[in-house]
């Protein structure tokens, strides 16, 4: 019912999409892969009508069509499912479901707000969700707000009598295990009501659900498998163009860490609402993963230990240090502890500033004499890590607001690894990043560890934390509700998620 | 939050000087402030949707004088047509708005500058139009919006208060106002969600520019007259009311009600300052302490990670 | 090439902008190409300029200071009054004022998270009640022979160069030295363009900012000083109609409001961009009454023209 | 009582010759013009000197009453109005010392100008520039009392001022004697630091000195804002009600917005003086809205400071061997009452009067004095 022939897209020199063929049987659910910069956002974006091709033509049932804008698109029964966070956090459910349709509940020019509520339960009826329509949404978890987003989208079988096909880009990416499968048995059930295009980097995830995928590599359609003859590994490699060898996480490397030296114990720290009663220690060379749902506490540990917050009871020692004492980042920083957020564009990275200035961010005193800095040797610091993490970048002096997700992240690391950090805190250090930059990040938190540093690591798969992790600490509602060692015994996703829920 | 800064203001100000609570004085504070309202309302609007606009100053000059011109032109009496004038003043802030608008949105000029600019160029259109004279209306009925009171207020007050239901009416049920917080929370995703981002940013400004033309025409009753300088000293307070009475300048919180009583914080202070006597080279020190004081304690800092 | 060509243009459009602008005025009236008209265009513009740099640091970082204009005001009434007694320390007795009440706007935006708009205006107030209060409303006058005693030398000119174009070149280079060679400089940056991701990388943030304000603070102070020598005076009142040039200058230099792009060189251009736009005024022998509005209408192209609206994604 | 009666008939006496001889100063110097209105020596020749007038800003009647005056002045030299140059630094005294240097480079020197330099410390480095130049320069209002053009040289040709003292004095006693000699007077004043509205007050002081009854409850500075005027007139009402029995504005502007903020609050009758004899605030003096205002002719002052500098620059005459009252010298200034409103509306401004810019001194109302 909704075809593209011939897709092409061109960004000044750079070819982002040629001759892409694509199509969406009615309620049938598709899979979409491919590496970062594959060209996956922008075929979504032209879908979705916020780019137009330069050439190729869109056929609605056969009909030869052109979307204008995302509300042309809409009109024309294409709905999308943003990533993260897509809703705005200071208006209400239902405003946001109706947000750009208002006009529809207007009487005598005047907003109707008991019609809009309505409509808006009944729209979330649909995905069965049951909130009070007049909720802020920042005051939702991630998946309710995923589920509003679908409810938002659904919307359009109000308004066009075309069959629904809507787009869930990376829908699972800020899920947890649990929440995608609720997720998924909602997608399947809906399949009467649209087409579902699923874009995600989570392979297994993708072929699960989806009955055909499609493969994009570097702006072209490499291959097209129906689910059930799909093969994960043959995929990846059409994906990255080269074999994905075994040991994915690593985990021939993990070597085992040294108990003796504690570079960092939690006795008792809780702080109000956020998380109580943590206790646990890190040692030398450990990774330490800490899973569980959105909100069960993981961050505000990080945070905590960052010194980003002080809790309020219990104690934090560092290095087994009593005199070490931190309560800003400027002393977590200073006494050699780590911290890569979960935000990268916000909080990781310097998007205006080049490699060199992102890197010595955290250390400029060792860069410089007497307030001045010290250029050069930056330079070099920056050519070195560019080379060892083979950051790929234009040139040295290139922002790295231009950088690829998986090389800004390098970046990040790279400012750690320089500064000589001992303790590292890792929030979801591979969140949004495809297979080839993954398999980097993994082998340099490996590195990391064996060279003697000790990681806290929020992973962003089960399977992500049980490869790298030497111990596994599962929260729940703020609280530490057991220990897993994967590095000793055998660690299955399912008893993660039966530890969380 | 804000209401108690007034209050305890007020408060303050009748300790000092009781002569301060009293209906003719609260009259002549609400005489003030009316004008000073109207800018306010029209920049809330703009702050909301997370933009600035320095352009009033310009915008009130020039309506103020094209009002004069056309209210002489049409017989010089409200009786003889000269109503007319209104709806014609009203129409050219709101015209003078959309460019205003237009030039920030569709040029892709952040609006502090835009703005800016159009104010230059506002005020240099009034120049240009008076010759730099007075431009003065003396006709009874018109000005009876200052000297006809009803229960101590005089009209204009009455005026001034039915353009911000209006504007109330605009912020809560209308698609506008709804649009104007969803590009001020998070512009990409109100775009995303088919919001017609740059048709409603025009729309914003062009609703600033009428708000900002009936201060004109307020100015104009009040004073019975126009000039070039009539706008003169609205930028900044305005700005500074909305912000006082708890619209944040980073968009999306507060509304034309804070507007409001922002404007009234300044206007009492303004008034009670001269009323408890204070020597006038105090004055804008005073002011500036207090707003500071007004500020910190009607921004509720709870949600706010970094300011700038 | 045709691409870096491009990219070569568009990254210094101001530049293109400023020497369009010098070539149109000269081509209307050849005088205007005289080294001496153009050399003395410079040299009034001292003032403006350096309070302009001050305001640079404050918009770099993503804020604002509408303090300047009090601020100077403040001090030529300061400088009028204590160079009598102070001498030449009234130079770093001024700066260092600005420096501190400059601190106060930074600590009231870090601390009390109220924005620097409001923050540096109402200190701004504080400022002028200052200037009238120790004035006693009245405009001063210096005391003529320290004056030209200790500072002649900077009304005076070398050759056809005034003087204070060499007191604008050597403040110019020491702020841009803070911006590229001094760790101030690089985290004024950071805090700029990415706050939190600034504070995650163990930067006082807060210190950053109030020494922003600080700097922006002193060198308004020093505009100030530089101005009441070259009037011999000072009043409360008197460097009125600094501000807005002084702001429009950062901005149409190229400077963004949302910080962490553009600096002190981009100031350099605006500011001389202003200068060349208002004296164009005079050699295009603009009707007075059409003066300003041609000014609002000349700025506004050289607006979209400069600023490099290529990575701004949402225009606010 | 009778002795009051008695020196109040003295003083009205007093005041009202003081009158009659600003006015007969003004007239007869509009009478003289007739034939020798241009000088054929001077006719259709700018000697190759261009001529700009430096002043705030096109927003208020009186500046384009200065205006109009130099105007007047270069017409007489049988050029176009559109031949002397604006140069306007909208209240920014460092855009004026800006201007006038650009205007100088323009021109290579040969320039003629007159200037208000904005804000009194401004006007040392503007004339100091226009001698370096080479230029000619005659200022009115704003200098330090420390600058005298005889200290500068022959291109600084003269300071023009209006003693603002004086005719404020006259106006405030004529003030005193509507409010019946006795009860509460405020005053709005311009911006504090300007020296006219340093002035103004001082005349109002020395007036009251010779009215013990009358009380100065009030000085409010307003800015010479209409808007700014209204409000502080209306809180001032809050403040002393019916204490205020007279209001002195040191300007007419000022003056409108007090008699909008009355007219507010139904008070019609109020005496109020104001500044500067605007037509817009003569109107209002027919119509007995306005007590008086004083008229400091602009016209004139604005031509014959023009003049003076153009007329040095051509070598008319030669600064240096005039006496120091014909360099620093007060311009003329009327008191404009009900009673000869008319009149005067007539003579000044539904007319102007063709003055004879050769004549440099007619007007002159004696030597600048300082305290």
């Amino acid at each position: 019912m909704l075809e593209f022939k011939n897709i092409s897209k061109e960004f000044g020199p750079v070819k982002a999409l040629s001759n892409i063929n694509f199509r969406v049987e009615k309620g049938e659910i598709v899979g979409l892969v491919g590496e970062n910069g594959a060209g996956k956002s922008t075929l979504m974006k032209i879908i979705f009508g916020a780019y137009k091709a330069d050439s190729g033509t869109i056929l609605i049932d056969g009909r030869q069509t052109r979307f204008a804008s995302p509300r042309d698109a809409m009109a024309n029964g294409i709905g999308m499912v943003f990533q993260e966070q897509s809703l705005i956090g200071n208006l209400s459910i239902m405003e946001n479901i109706f947000l750009g349709r208002e006009h529809e509940f207007r009487k005598f020019g005047l907003l109707d707000f008991q019609k809009m509520e309505s409509a808006a339960q009944h729209q979330l009826s649909k995905v069965g969700l049951k909130v009070d329509a007049k909720l802020q949404t920042f005051d939702l978890s991630f998946a309710q707000r995923q589920l509003v987003e679908l409810a938002k989208v659904l919307t359009l079988e109000e308004r066009t009598s075309r069959d629904l096909v809507i787009l869930l880009d990376e829908p699972t990416s800020v899920l947890s295990e649990d929440e995608v499968a609720l997720l998924f048995n909602l997608v399947n059930s809906l399949r009467s009501r649209a087409a579902f295009i699923f874009v995600s980097h989570r392979l297994d995830e993708v072929i699960s659900i989806s009955d055909r995928v499609y493969v994009l590599k570097d702006g072209e359609m490499v291959d097209e498998v129906s689910a059930q003859d799909a093969d994960p590994a043959k995929i990846q490699s059409k994906m990255v163009g080269r074999e994905i060898e075994s040991g994915y996480y690593k985990q021939d490397e993990r070597e085992p860490y040294n108990k003796e030296q504690t570079i960092l114990s939690l006795e008792n720290v809780s702080k109000e609402n956020s998380f109580d009663a943590i206790s646990f220690e890190l040692h030398k060379s450990e990774v330490v993963c800490l899973v569980g749902t959105e909100g069960s506490g993981r961050e505000a540990v990080l945070r905590c230990i960052f010194g980003m917050s002080n809790p309020d009871q219990g104690r934090i020692t560092y290095f087994q240090n009593d005199k070490i004492k931190i309560g800003s980042p400027f002393e977590a920083v200073n006494n050699g502890v780590g911290y890569m957020p979960r935000e990268r564009k916000i909080e990781g990275i310097f998007s205006s500033m080049n490699i060199a200035e992102n890197i010595t961010s955290s250390q400029m005193e060792k860069y410089s004499r007497y307030g001045f800095l010290n250029l050069t040797s930056e330079q070099d610091l920056a050519r070195d890590w560019i080379e060892r993490l083979s950051i790929k970048t234009p040139s040295i002096s290139t922002d790295c607001g231009r950088l690829s997700g998986g090389n800004q992240q390098k970046v990040v690391l790279a400012k750690w690894r320089s500064s000589g950090a001992q303790l590292m805190m890792l929030d979801h250090p591979t969140r949004g990043l495809d297979i080839g930059a993954k398999q980097d990040v993994y082998s340099m938190i490996r590195e990391m560890s064996a060279s003697g540093i000790g990681l806290i690591v929020v992973p962003d798969t089960f399977e992500e934390a049980i490869g790298l992790a030497h111990t596994i600490f599962v929260m729940k509602d703020g609280a530490c509700v057991k220990r897993f060692a994967p590095d000793r015994e055998r660690v299955t996703p399912f008893d993660l998620v039966a530890a969380m829920t | 939050m804000p209401i108690i800064v007034l209050a305890v203001l007020v408060v303050f100000f009748t300790f000092l000087n009781p002569n301060f609570f009293s209906m003719r004085n609260f009259a002549r504070i609400a005489i003030a402030a009316s004008p000073f309202l109207m800018v306010t309302i029209g920049v809330t609007f703009i702050i909301i949707m997370g933009s600035i606009d320095l352009s009033m100053e310009g915008t009130v000059s020039l309506t103020a004088i094209v009002f004069c011109f056309c209210f002489l032109f049409f017989g010089g009496t409200l009786g003889s047509g000269g109503w007319v004038a209104i709806p014609l003043a009203l129409l050219a802030g709101a015209i003078y708005g959309a460019l205003n608008g237009f030039i920030h949105a569709k040029l892709l000029i952040p609006s502090f500058m835009s703005s800016l600019a159009m104010g230059f160029v506002g005020i240099g259109a009034a120049v240009l139009l008076t010759g730099g004279g007075i431009v003065r209306i003396d006709d009874d009925i018109f000005r009876s919006l200052l000297t006809y009171r009803i229960q101590g207020f005089p009209l204009m007050v009455y005026v001034a208060i039915l353009f911000l239901i209006f504007g109330i009416i605009i912020q809560k049920f209308t698609v506008l106002g709804r649009n104007l917080y969803a590009i001020g929370g998070a512009e990409d995703l109100a775009a995303a969600s088919g919001v017609p981002v740059l048709r409603t940013r025009i729309l914003a400004f062009s609703l600033a520019g009428f708000y900002y033309s009936l201060a004109g025409v307020l100015q104009v009753a009040k004073l019975g007259q126009a000039e070039s300088v009539t706008g003169a000293n609205l930028m900044f307070l305005s700005i500074t009311a909305a912000v006082v009475g708890g619209v944040a300048l980073w968009g999306a919180i507060g509304g034309v009600f804070n507007a409001l009583i922002g404007v009234l914080i300044v206007a009492v202070i303004n008034n009670g300052m001269v009323v408890i006597g204070l020597p006038d080279y105090l004055q804008d020190g005073v002011l500036g302490i207090l707003v500071i004081v007004a500020v910190i304690l009607s921004t509720n800092r709870s949600n706010i990670r970094f300011v700038k | 090439m045709k691409q870096n060509f491009q990219n070569l243009l568009k990254s210094n459009f101001n530049w293109v902008t400023l020497f369009a602008l010098v070539l149109f005025v000269g081509f209307v009236d050849p005088n205007f190409w005289r080294p001496s008209s153009m050399l003395i265009l410079l040299g009034d513009i001292v003032p403006l300029f350096i309070m302009a740099l001050g305001l640079t640091f404050a918009i770099y970082i993503g804020g604002i200071d509408l303090s300047a204009q009090s601020m100077a005001n403040m001090i030529t009434v300061i400088a009028s009054v204590y160079l009598a007694s102070l001498g030449m320390w009234i130079v770093p007795a001024c700066i260092l004022t600005g420096a501190v009440l400059g601190a106060c706007s930074g600590i009231v935006t870090t601390r009390f998270l109220v924005p620097s708009f409001i923050s540096t205006l109402a200190i701004g107030m504080v400022c002028y009640s200052i200037a009238q209060w120790l004035s006693g409303n009245r405009a001063l006058y210096m005391n003529a022979e320290k004056r030209d005693a200790l500072f002649g030398w900077m009304l005076s000119s070398t050759g056809i160069i005034p003087n204070t174009i060499f007191v604008g070149a050597g403040v110019f280079i020491f702020v841009l030295l803070i911006e590229r060679k001094f760790v101030l400089g690089r985290r004024l940056k950071a805090v700029g363009s990415a706050e939190l991701a600034a504070a995650a990388s163990g930067i006082k943030v807060a210190r950053v900012k109030v020494l922003a304000f600080a700097l922006s603070g002193g060198l308004a102070a020093l505009a100030g000083v530089i101005f009441s020598i070259k009037l011999s005076g000072g009043a409360p009142s008197i460097a009125n109609g600094f501000l807005l040039p002084a702001i429009v200058a950062v901005l149409v230099g190229g400077t963004p409001l949302t910080g962490g792009v553009g600096g002190v060189v981009n100031t350099l251009v605006g500011t001389m961009i202003v200068a060349v736009i208002r004296a164009s005024m005079l050699y295009l022998e603009v009707d007075a009454t059409h003066q300003q509005m041609v000014f609002g209408l000349i700025l506004i192209t050289a607006i979209v023209f400069t600023i490099d609206r290529s990575k701004l994604t949402i225009v606010k | 009582m009778s002795t009051f009666i008695k020196d109040f008939i003295e003083r009205e006496k007093l005041s009202r010759r003081n009158f009659m001889f600003a006015s007969a100063a003004g007239i007869t110097s509009a009478a003289v013009v007739g034939p020798l209105g241009i000088n054929p020596a001077l006719a259709g020749s700018h000697g190759g000197w261009s001529m700009a007038w430096s002043y705030r800003d096109r927003a208020s009647a009186y500046w384009n009453a200065i205006v109009s005056g130099g105007e007047a002045y270069v017409e007489s030299l049988g050029m176009a109005s559109s031949d002397m140059v604006n140069l306007i630094n909208e209240g920014s005294s460092e855009k004026s010392l800006a201007d006038i240097k650009a205007f100088l480079a323009k021109n290579g020197g040969k320039g003629a100008i007159a200037c208000d330099a904005n804000d009194s410390p401004n006007a040392r480095p503007v004339v100091e520039a226009v001698r370096e130049a080479g230029g000619y320069i005659s200022t009115i209002w704003n200098k330090t009392d420390d600058l005298h053009p005889w200290d500068i040289g022959d291109n600084y040709v003269a300071h023009l001022s209006w003693s603002g003292e004086k005719p404020s004095a006259d106006a405030a006693r004529l003030l005193f004697d509507e409010m019946g000699g006795k009860g509460g007077v405020v005053h709005i004043g311009g911006i504090p630091a300007n020296i006219p509205a340093i002035e103004r007050l001082d005349g109002l002081k020395a007036a009251l000195k010779d009215y013990p009854d009358v009380e100065l409850l009030d000085v409010q500075s307003a800015d010479w804002d209409t808007t700014k005027a209204a409000e502080v007139m209306s809180s001032l009402l809050t403040r002393y009600g019916d204490e205020i029995k007279g209001v002195h504005c040191a300007n007419d502007n000022m003056a409108y917005g007090v008699i909008e903020a009355l007219k507010a609050e139904g008070i019609t009758d109020m005496p109020i003086t104001a500044f500067d004899g605007n037509p817009e605030a003569v109107d209002l003096v027919m119509k007995g809205d306005l007590l008086a205002t004083v008229f400091t002719n602009p016209h004139w002052g604005g031509g014959i400071a023009l003049a003076l500098a153009h007329q040095a620059a051509i070598g008319a005459f030669k600064p240096s061997e005039e006496s120091n009252a014909h360099r620093e010298f007060y311009g003329p200034s009327i008191l404009v009452t009900p009673k000869d409103a008319a009149e005067f509306k007539a003579t000044y401004l539904d007319s102007t009067p063709k003055y004879d810019w050769n004549d440099r001194w007619g007007l002159s109302a004696g030597q600048i004095q300082y305290k």
